[in-house]
């Protein structure tokens, strides 16, 4: 417990309401605080401040602000000359942070005792503390599911199952809701794919297989789908789609007999494959010209 | 005591090497032979031989329910053969997981989200035919008629069941995540995703403090255009 | 003598009523619990219980390489975490388990200690954006929806699943430190000891869900979220 009138900051430095991130460098010459911030990533603004305050070895129920504060601007002032991309959230705790900072110079209510004075960093502190249960929780978690990684089952229950029961996946709400919306966005994306020598680029090829494939349990004729494509160019563009596909582990090529029809079907993985939208964005620009 | 060839250091002893030799013959889809196990071990055959002899004989015991025997020339662990019939019958008590092909489970999420719909309109979303599917829901009891539509041909609609609420675990229709929250939520993952980034949604860069109030409106990153 | 519920006739004694046990707890994919395998069987369930309970503890001898646990409320069967590296070079047909990322740890650790919770909830704890960690963890089925809040916008609740226990290998929630030892953990590491604020109220166990009506222990930065 600190007395904030014992603050080391004089009036003058008192930010005003608009406040860019102080002038002075990071090497700040006044209270030496020249603590060398690394620039690691944060998940988020209290991850940061934890890390300050873990570093420096702060009690956190006594929190220098004013310095916390300046570390935390030059932080902010560094990741931006990085380019590193942070979020609002950084620029709301550095809001706050500097609102606790100008509280803690105001003279404390003479009518009210000791021990009724509120300290502005009280919130802040339950914030911290809050936040840091959870990073406690996520390192135990951590450490169980390194123990899971580590062990393996295998059992032989299909063999104990009746030839009737069906093969599928087992289905969740997010399921239902996910693939709805898959559905919706293939009707959107629908009639794009019958436009002749339309969008021949491999990223809507991949979609167009991604698509055919998708509501279909059993192998295609690969000839069959070449068949379908209304240019060479867009042929041409199915092969390297395939290819790509192969890579990415969506799909299985199959070739029962020499010279037989070659078959495509889906991967294990496909549906991981595709259950976000990087691998297509990756994809779009390596073959962009 | 001496001509003993090398162990690695993490197998010192029997009771070790008899745990390990378990674990791996379990673990193995398929039987595996003895120079299999012995040189992917790094162990000199012979050893991997008595204790393999060990356990076999160990779990042929009474009270041992799963023994490791020699299938096609190798070790395969599996269930003894007087026990087969109490395990099919006990499997066959246990309440299986709802699982859905995925056409079934797509013709599903449009019927939930666009009940009543009658099989046109569901083939006009889903570009398939979809007779198939329905007739399986059915007879699942996922779905249900919902009598006809006031329309020419009076098509048959369709709705989804009590029991489709209770196999997803919803108290009523209303707690179907909406489209909107789902799209919210998906946001996220172009900046997320196990794919590539480790961090959170895309965010603002610092300094442009006036954003702080729509941070979450922020829009999505470029969506994919049409070429 | 006589008042015995009938046993069926193929499980006359102890010995092979272990055996049966541990074929079936072989056999199962999930985590079976108690319940499942007494009235599977048909058989009284403290019985059962004693029986695994020695299959657990024989099992667990340094000379057997497959153990019985309790996950998820349940006897499932695995290899021991000491043998992963010499059982990894056979099982390279099995997929790697996925990693997942610290901040998605921490968003599921905070809807397992909160459950059932909501989005601006759980931003309110962790201060940043989690829809695309929510997608992540949805998609993965460590949590799923849990009816919706009964306030304004009507936010989704989320909770952990079945299969968050089994993944983690926990037994059940409770095997969590409370939240109360976590404070006094955190409090330790970051304090220097001493309790300034003595108005923090006792919180819930994890899975103590009684909190739904109440969004009092939300710091007020929630309000700054748009929507």
């Amino acid at each position: 417990m600190s007395d904030p009138t014992t603050s080391p900051l004089s009036p003058e430095e008192t930010p005003g309401p608009d406040e860019q991130p102080p002038a002075e460098g990071p090497r700040s010459e006044e209270d030496g605080s020249s603590f060398d911030v690394k620039l690691e990533q944060y998940a988020g603004p209290i991850d940061l401040l934890l890390d300050l305050i873990r570093k420096q070895k702060i009690n956190i129920y006594d929190i220098p602000i004013a310095e916390i504060t300046s570390q935390y601007l030059d932080y902010l002032r560094q990741a931006k000359e990085l380019n590193i991309d942070l979020g609002g959230e950084f620029v709301f705790m550095a809001a706050t942070l500097i609102q606790i900072k100008s509280k803690m110079l105001l003279p404390h209510d003479p009518t009210l005792p000791e021990a009724e004075q509120e300290d502005p960093r009280e919130q802040l502190v339950q914030q911290l503390l809050e936040h840091e249960k959870f990073i406690q929780a996520a390192q135990m978690l951590q450490q169980k599911r390194l123990v899971e990684e580590n062990v393996w089952s295998n059992p032989p229950l299909e063999a104990f199952l009746d030839e009737a029961d069906e093969p599928g996946l087992a289905v969740s709400v997010f399921d239902l809701v996910n693939s709805f919306q898959s559905v919706l966005e293939r009707a959107k994306n629908r009639p794009r794919f019958d436009v002749p020598g339309g969008d021949v680029s491999v990223e809507s090829r991949i979609e167009y297989l991604k698509n055919l494939l998708r509501g279909e349990d059993g192998p295609v004729v690969l000839r069959e789908v070449f068949e379908r494509q209304p240019t060479r160019r867009a042929m041409i563009a199915t092969l390297l789609a395939v290819l790509e596909m192969v890579r990415m582990q969506a799909i299985i090529l199959r070739q029962d007999e020499l010279f037989g029809e070659i078959v495509v079907r889906k991967h294990k993985m496909f549906d991981v494959v595709f259950s976000g939208e990087q691998p297509l964005l990756a994809v779009e620009a390596e073959y962009s010209e | 005591m001496s001509d003993q060839p090398t162990l690695p250091s993490f197998l010192p002893n029997e009771t070790e090497r008899r745990a390990l030799l378990e674990a791996i013959v379990y673990v193995a889809e398929e039987p595996l032979t003895l120079e299999q196990i012995a040189s992917g071990l790094d162990l000199p055959a012979d050893v991997v031989k008595t204790d393999l002899q060990a356990l076999m004989e160990e779990s042929r015991k009474p009270e041992r329910g799963v023994e490791i025997r020699m299938v096609a020339n190798g070790y395969k662990m599996s269930t003894k053969a007087e026990h087969h019939e109490a395990v099919r019958s006990f499997v066959g008590t246990l309440q299986p997981k709802l699982k859905l092909s995925l056409p079934a489970l797509e013709t599903l999420s449009v019927i939930a989200y666009k009940q009543p719909a009658t099989i046109p309109e569901i083939q006009a979303i889903r570009g398939v035919n979809v007779t198939g599917v329905i007739h399986t829901l059915l007879s699942r009891k996922l779905i249900t008629t919902a009598g006809r539509k006031k329309v020419i041909g009076k098509p048959m609609l369709y709705r989804t069941t009590k029991d489709f609420l209770v196999q997803f675990g919803l108290s009523d229709l209303s707690e179907l995540p909406s489209l909107k929250e789902l799209e919210e939520i998906s946001k996220g993952l172009l900046g997320e995703g196990e794919l590539s980034g480790d961090d959170e949604a895309p965010r603002e860069a610092p300094g442009e403090a006036a954003a702080v109030e729509d941070a979450a409106e922020a829009p999505p990153e470029e969506d994919r255009s049409p070429s």
